[in-house]
């Protein structure tokens, strides 16, 4: 057994046991640590296959940020695990069966002789780099795309704000800068003509 | 007037017309319809007085590519049966417009927009030489006439008019589908192309079964007439007068131009059907007219059983041959079925408009609440007779020509045939005459009826219009048979000559 | 010169009704009908015209007016032909509609009483009546005048029509408008009969010209047609019989004779017209016309044959135990047209068309005269109201009793050489059925002449059995009315010295053709025939005048000497006379089965075909079952994501496993 | 140093078990919200292990440039996802998805 051959395992098989175990663990705050281990046992897998940008990438935007906000919304939400994890028993044959039959589905299909006979390429020299290769393509095939995904991050920055944006409470006193500087005198004072008031009281007595 | 392109003025002069209506509104609306549908009607007459009657071929052609990628094209032209048949609407468009006049108070202007634009779309249909186009115009007609019946129709207008646009939209996707099976086959969407495609007999009997669906539900035929009745009763005047004056014809004039020489061997095939389902239409469905208490409902029965004459008429064509031999007779038979096909335009649409002018003084159709109609409107009575008379086959008529040829006909086809065809003499009388003897005739039945007012000027204007109509074709049907003799003899032509690949 | 006199004859009677039936309500009464009689006196003066010139001076024409329609070769035309048939079909037509018009000037005088006061519809139905019996003489003359089958039909159907407004002309009377639906429909089943024997002629002989017609007869005789099984039917046989079911629906034979009667329910004088004279022999004529058809059929001519006596004899039973003047007149009617039916199927068409002349004549005198009688008794019609009229209207006694004799055959009367003629005629004929046929004729002659004097005697004989009141105002009828009964009486009495020429001699040579056997029987007839006056003094000694006789005279004895015989009769034969009185129950057969079996077969396939099977079956139910099936899909939609989401999944799981198996 | 010794086999079926945990995972933790959207990210990891072996075994630098965008579509689907979850979580008061059949018809 090779050297590689046992970094791969190693790592594979974290991979798979820090999934089991996000999809298992009472407490979602596990389940998104065992996600960020997960993460970070693909990253490694993902270097192995010569794509260190995007190994890189998965633990910067990933980990540290999409995890984060995982486990900030998990915390901040009071969150009844017990209902939660109601029926995870009784779902628990039905759940296996569906997986394992994917799994034999697909292994299946992925061990067939078609692509076994895919041969490993050589490896690249160590100057090379993948970030730069990756770069080359993104700004001239895919710049398009690449913008695309830029004004759909944009989106996605604007509708969780303004799905999460809290209205304020009518009652709450502030001031409307614009409305105080256009206001006009005639806003403020009414001017009446009336009759002349007479005194009458003098002819109640009479 | 041959730099003119008479057919596209004729289809988008009454939909511009429909157009402008609406702009006008309500009050200018009345004007403004009578002025363009009189405008489309005149525009219509050169197609008559131009007319090479001795020519089979399109006349008044008009070309234009429209969509390139599919070669579909603005194609339209005339013959010897499309003419009549846009002639006989643009006039009926006209007699409708003067009918609503008064009696529409609901949106006037939409009502006449409504049936001019139906005009121009059906002149489309009747003009279009391109089946895509065809199509198109066929199902964009449904949309003013199922407006028409579900804004200004009666009690159950909902029910009626989703049932009239189910069953007839039911029957049009399969010609969709046979059409664009021709498509693939042929590469074209032209008509004429689809004459010379040689077809294998299976393809051939589902294209003819889907048209079969599609022109019988049209017509209607039996068993696919349920709509018709429920459409009639429900629908306003005007409505039930284009339904059963040029709606009908549709069917009629689909089976001239697409079923029988498009797909001649299958309808040598299913010749029998046809026959049997026209036989039935005759008989069948003129007891059960018999029986109807809603004198709307009544005629359009009668309707049905009188469309049944003219899909006889055009497939009598193959069992006169296995009769007799010879294709004599099947000319005969078809231009008794088209000239059926004009008059019942303008009976139906008289005996409608008849039920119109009792219906917008009384405010109902049962027949029951009428009686001795005669003695306080007899001018009335004279038009409602004769067009009775007419809807009889009385012979100097329009009725009695169609279904005095197609009758001649059938008995070379089989005995029986005829027999059955002709009991329509009997029963088409009996339901008719006992219409007209509790309607018209006999004492003043009740309060209502006795302060009847009988016609006025606009409406004597029209039944007198429709009754000059009824007596000239029923003189005179000469010029008429004439103008598609040519037409029909070829249809013969392509009817009897088989387009089975590798024969010929 | 001619063409214009043969298309002014028709269109004179047309211009005549159109001018009085649209513009009736404004010329007034007096301008509508001279308008009309105009029209019909000139078409009976250019009727003469033509019968002299046709028939005196030998000529025939046949030519075209104008085509109606042509297509595939066959022409369908309107035109003429002129030969001595119709020149003198043309004559009777136009003399009797000419004195049934001034007639009506008397008879309709005051129509306005028979309509409710307010009905806007009887306000001008003097001018209208006028219009219709004018329009009713263009018709028959364009039947007659025909030369085609397609004009033929025409004609046909259009005095059909005018036969429908007339009866149904008191249209305020529910019996009235129930008779005249129910004539036009027996027509319109004779008339299914004689359509279908058109379009025979049209696929056989592939022409509808009369001439090209006969002209091919001799080369469709051997053909046969299929009709039922594998029975074989001569075309011929087959043509005749249809077109004569067409002329059993107009000339009212059993059994589509049921109208006839209902008909009287119309004004007098057209019962006197249409349904006497004119159009109800039609059939007659057209028979006639046809005979170079009917002749190469013997079977056809059998059936016409039995048909007719069946019709000639209990036809005439029954005008026995009627009580209303015209029923009596009515059958008398059919009983004669059974007459001519007879003559017809025993191959002797100049005989039946010359009764049908003689025909006319007396019978639309005895209907006038009937009709002046019902005027004076303020349109009371039952007989047994009546009584003792002689002396109060004298021309109308003797003109009815001219008709009488007319009618019962008394020798020198024209009645007797056309009826004698007849029954000599059947009893030398051979087709089959002839003997049967001549025993009913000649127990015809005595119900004839029975029931004839039953009603004279009843009516103009006897006690006075009106009111008071109605005796008061007793008087003979104005001269409108009298001076047609006379012009019809003179015609009643001489039109059958016309034998000699128009029977014996060659009058219809050109236009009725006898061949073979029946050629043969007319020169037998001729054989014995020795002169005019030879024939009045054969006549007394023959059969028939003794029964005829013995009909008047036992009529006398049992309605004048003796009514007790009538009454003990009455009581003893109760089922005869109900079986009379009812017709032999045909009319309420057809009540019950044909309109009531229609009625319940229309309300049957409605209901359960139209409305149960496919509306509610095939179209309601298949949209129910789309409800249902949506209402079934929609517990699918939980509404819970992952429920979807798992669907989701097996989906793709299932996906997945099909796209290995294919693979694999 | 030639080539690699680890066959892409190996890192599709890691890929495929990775897919079928996930699936697990979304059936057992059906009430879960959180645990699906994870659950999510978790299915897209393995297809981005997918992408990225055949991206190395075809010598394409197509697959990385589709991870590159998954990653980023991802990250917005999880920061919506998210905030729907909290919007939800405040109407609510609860992420059972149990609860949540407002699209029943």
């Amino acid at each position: 057994m090779n050297y590689e051959l046992i970094i791969f395992y190693l790592f594979a098989s974290v991979l798979v046991a820090a999934a089991i175990s996000v999809v298992t663990v009472r407490n979602p705050v596990y389940a998104a640590l065992f996600l960020i281990l997960a993460f970070f046992s693909s990253s490694a897998i993902w270097i192995m296959l010569e794509a260190e940008f995007l190994g890189v990438v998965l633990i910067l935007v990933y980990v540290g940020a999409v995890m984060v906000l995982f486990l900030f919304v998990i915390m901040m939400l009071d969150i009844n695990i017990d209902i939660l994890r109601e029926g995870f028993i009784r779902y628990l044959p039905v759940g296996l069966l569906v997986a394992v039959a994917v799994a034999a589905e697909m292994i299946f299909v992925l061990t067939s002789d078609t692509i076994k006979t895919v041969v490993a390429p050589a490896r690249h020299a160590a100057d090379y780099s993948n970030t730069e290769a990756l770069g080359e393509i993104l700004y001239t095939d895919y710049v398009y795309p690449f913008e695309i995904a830029a004004v759909v991050l944009v989106v996605a920055i604007i509708a969780a704000i303004v799905l999460t944006h809290r209205k304020r409470d009518p009652s709450t006193k502030s001031q409307n800068i614009s409305h105080q500087v256009r206001v006009k005198s005639s806003d403020r004072l009414r001017i009446i003509k009336m009759d002349a008031e007479t005194k009458t009281s003098n002819k109640v007595g009479e | 007037m041959d730099g003119w392109a008479i057919l596209s003025l004729l289809i988008w002069l009454p939909i511009l017309g429909g157009l402008i209506v609406l702009v006008a509104g309500d009050k200018l609306s009345r004007p403004v319809a009578l002025i363009f549908s009189v405008l489309t009607f005149v525009v219509s007459l050169p197609l008559w007085t131009g007319f090479d009657a001795s020519s089979y071929l399109m006349q008044f052609e008009e070309k234009h590519v429209w969509i390139d990628t599919f070669n579909i094209n603005y194609y339209l032209g005339v013959d010897g049966i499309a003419m009549p048949l846009i002639i006989l609407n643009t006039f009926i468009t006209v007699l409708i417009v003067i009918a609503g006049w008064e009696v529409i108070k609901k949106k006037p202007a939409q009502y006449m927009a409504a049936f001019l634009i139906m005009e121009g779309i059906i002149n489309g249909v009747f003009a279009a030489q391109d089946a895509m186009l065809f199509y198109i115009f066929f199902e964009a007609m449904l949309i003013p006439m199922f407006l028409v019946i579900g804004v200004w129709g009666g009690v159950n207008r909902v029910y009626a008019t989703i049932k009239f646009f189910l069953y007839t939209f039911f029957g049009s996707v399969f010609m969709l589908i046979s059409l664009i099976y021709m498509y693939n086959q042929g590469g074209s969407f032209a008509i004429a192309d689809m004459y010379n495609l040689k077809l294998g007999m299976t393809a051939q009997i589902l294209i003819f079964l889907s048209f079969l669906i599609a022109f019988g539900v049209k017509v209607p035929m039996w068993p696919v007439h349920t709509w018709l009745p429920d459409a009639h009763v429900e629908a306003p005047t005007g409505g039930s007068v284009i339904l059963a004056a040029i709606m009908l014809k549709i069917g009629g004039y689909g089976f001239l131009r697409f079923s029988l020489p498009m797909v001649p061997d299958a309808a040598r095939e299913l010749t029998w059907l046809v026959i049997f389902m026209s036989l039935t239409a005759v008989v069948y469905i003129g007891f059960v007219a018999l029986v109807q208490k809603d004198m709307k409902k009544l005629v359009a029965y009668s309707s049905i059983a009188h469309m049944g004459f003219v899909t006889l008429g055009f497939f009598l064509v193959y069992a006169i041959y296995n009769n007799t031999g010879s294709y004599e007779g099947s000319v005969l038979a078809m231009q008794g079925g088209m000239v059926q096909m004009v008059s019942h335009g303008f009976i139906s649409g008289a005996m409608f408009l008849c039920i119109g002018v009792l219906y917008d003084r009384m405010h109902t159709r049962e027949i029951d609440a009428y009686g001795g109609v005669a003695n306080t409107m007899p001018i009335f009575t004279a038009f409602f007779v004769l067009f009775a008379m007419a809807n009889t086959g009385l012979p100097g008529t329009s009725g009695f020509v169609g279904e005095f040829m197609v009758i001649l006909a059938s008995f070379k086809a089989n005995f029986w045939i005829a027999f059955l065809a002709a009991t329509t003499l009997i029963v088409g009388a009996g339901y008719t005459l006992w219409l007209v003897k509790r309607v018209i005739f006999g004492g003043v039945a009740n309060d209502q009826v006795a302060m009847l007012q009988d016609i006025n000027k606009r409406e004597f204007t029209f039944l007198a219009v429709l009754a000059f109509a009824v007596l000239l074709v029923g003189l005179w049907p000469q010029p008429l048979i004439h103008v598609m003799e040519a037409t029909i003899v070829h249809i013969v032509d392509l009817a009897t000559q088989t387009k089975l690949p590798g024969v010929n | 010169m001619m063409e214009n006199i043969y298309l002014a004859i028709p269109l004179a009677p047309l211009i005549g009704a159109i001018i009085a039936g649209v513009f009736g309500g404004k010329i007034g009464r007096t301008a509508a009908h001279i308008a009309t009689i105009a029209g019909v006196a000139t078409a009976c003066v250019l009727s003469f015209i033509v019968l002299k010139h046709i028939a005196f001076d030998g000529n025939t024409y046949n030519e075209t007016v104008y085509t109606w329609a042509a297509t595939e070769g066959i022409a369908f035309n309107v035109g003429f032909l002129i030969d001595n048939l119709t020149a003198m079909m043309m004559v009777v037509v136009t003399f009797v509609s000419l004195m049934v018009h001034i007639y009506t000037i008397g008879y309709m005088e005051h129509d306005e009483h028979n309509w409710p006061e307010e009905s806007l519809v009887g306000r001008n139905s003097y001018q209208r009546f006028f219009s219709y019996i004018s329009l009713f003489t263009f018709s028959m003359l364009m039947l007659v005048m025909s030369n085609n089958f397609m004009q033929l039909f025409f004609g046909w159907e259009a005095v059909g029509l005018v036969s429908y407004l007339l009866i149904g002309f008191w249209s305020t009377r529910d019996t009235a408008i129930f008779a005249n639906m129910k004539a036009f429909l027996v027509n319109r089943v004779g008339d299914f009969g004689f359509l279908l024997g058109i379009a025979a002629v049209l696929m056989y002989f592939g022409s509808m010209d009369y001439a090209e017609v006969f002209a091919k007869a001799p080369e469709v005789v051997g053909k046969t047609i299929n009709i039922y099984g594998a029975a074989e039917w001569s075309v011929i046989t087959v043509a005749c019989i249809l077109l004569f079911v067409g002329a059993m629906g107009k000339s009212a034979q059993v059994p589509l004779h049921v109208w006839l009667p209902d008909s009287m329910e119309g004004p007098t004088p057209i019962s006197a017209l249409i349904h006497a004279a004119t159009m109800v022999t039609a059939g007659i004529f057209m028979v006639a016309r046809m005979s170079p058809l009917f002749e190469l059929s013997t079977t056809a001519l059998s059936f016409v044959l039995i048909i007719g006596s069946i019709t000639a004899f209990f036809m005439g039973l029954i005008g026995i135990v009627q009580n209303d003047i015209k029923r009596v007149v009515a059958y008398s009617t059919l009983s004669q047209l059974g007459y001519m039916t007879v003559a017809l199927g025993a191959g002797v068409y100049g005989a039946a068309v010359f009764h049908l002349m003689t025909h006319a004549f007396f019978k639309a005198l005895l209907f006038l005269a009937a009709g002046s009688v019902i005027i004076a008794m303020h349109h009371e019609q039952d007989m047994r109201k009546m009584g003792g009229l002689k002396k109060y209207m004298p021309i109308t006694y003797w003109t009815s009793l001219i008709g009488s004799l007319a009618l019962i055959g008394f020798p020198g009367f024209s009645g007797f050489f056309s009826k004698d003629l007849i029954i000599e005629a059947v009893h030398e004929s051979h087709v089959p059925g002839a003997h049967f046929a001549y025993w009913m004729v000649l127990l015809g002659v005595f119900v004839t002449a029975f029931y004839s004097f039953r009603m004279f005697f009843l009516v103009f004989h006897g006690k006075e059995r009106m009111d008071d009141h109605t005796k008061h105002h007793l008087k003979e009828s104005p001269w409108v009315v009298t001076v047609p009964l006379i012009a019809l009486a003179i015609p009643a009495v001489i039109s059958g010295y016309l034998l000699d020429p128009m029977v014996v001699g060659d009058f219809f040579k050109g236009a009725i053709k006898g061949v073979g056997e029946h050629e043969s029987l007319v020169s037998e007839i001729s054989h014995h025939y020795h002169g005019i006056f030879p024939f009045i003094l054969h006549g007394l000694s023959a059969t028939p005048f003794w029964l005829a006789m013995g009909g008047l005279g036992s009529a006398w004895f049992i309605y004048m000497r003796k009514p007790e015989i009538a009454e003990w009769f009455y009581n003893k034969f109760r089922w005869i006379h109900t079986l009379l009185d009812n017709k032999y129950f045909i009319d309420d057969f057809n009540q019950k089965i044909f309109a009531g079996g229609a009625v319940a077969l229309g309300k049957g396939l409605w209901k359960y075909g139209d409305r149960m099977l496919i509306d509610t079956g095939l179209v309601n139910d298949s949209a129910g079952f789309i409800k249902k099936l949506a209402g079934w899909s929609r517990y699918l939609q939980t509404g819970y994501m992952y429920h979807y989401a798992f669907s989701m999944i097996i989906g793709v799981l299932a996906l997945m496993g099909w796209i290995i198996y294919k693979a694999g | 140093m030639a080539q690699s010794m680890i066959p892409l086999t190996h890192f599709l079926v890691i890929g495929a078990i990775l897919f079928s945990v996930s699936v697990a995972g979304i059936f057992l933790n059906r009430k879960n919200m959180l645990i699906i959207l994870m659950c999510i990210e978790l299915m897209l990891l393995a297809v981005n292990i997918n992408f990225i072996a055949f991206s190395h075994f075809n010598q394409d630098m197509g697959g990385q440039v589709f991870v590159f965008f998954i990653l980023t579509v991802a990250a917005a689907e999880a920061a919506i996802g998210l905030a729907i979850l909290v919007v939800l979580f405040r109407n609510r008061g609860t992420i059972n998805v149990q609860e949540l059949d407002e699209m029943k018809g």
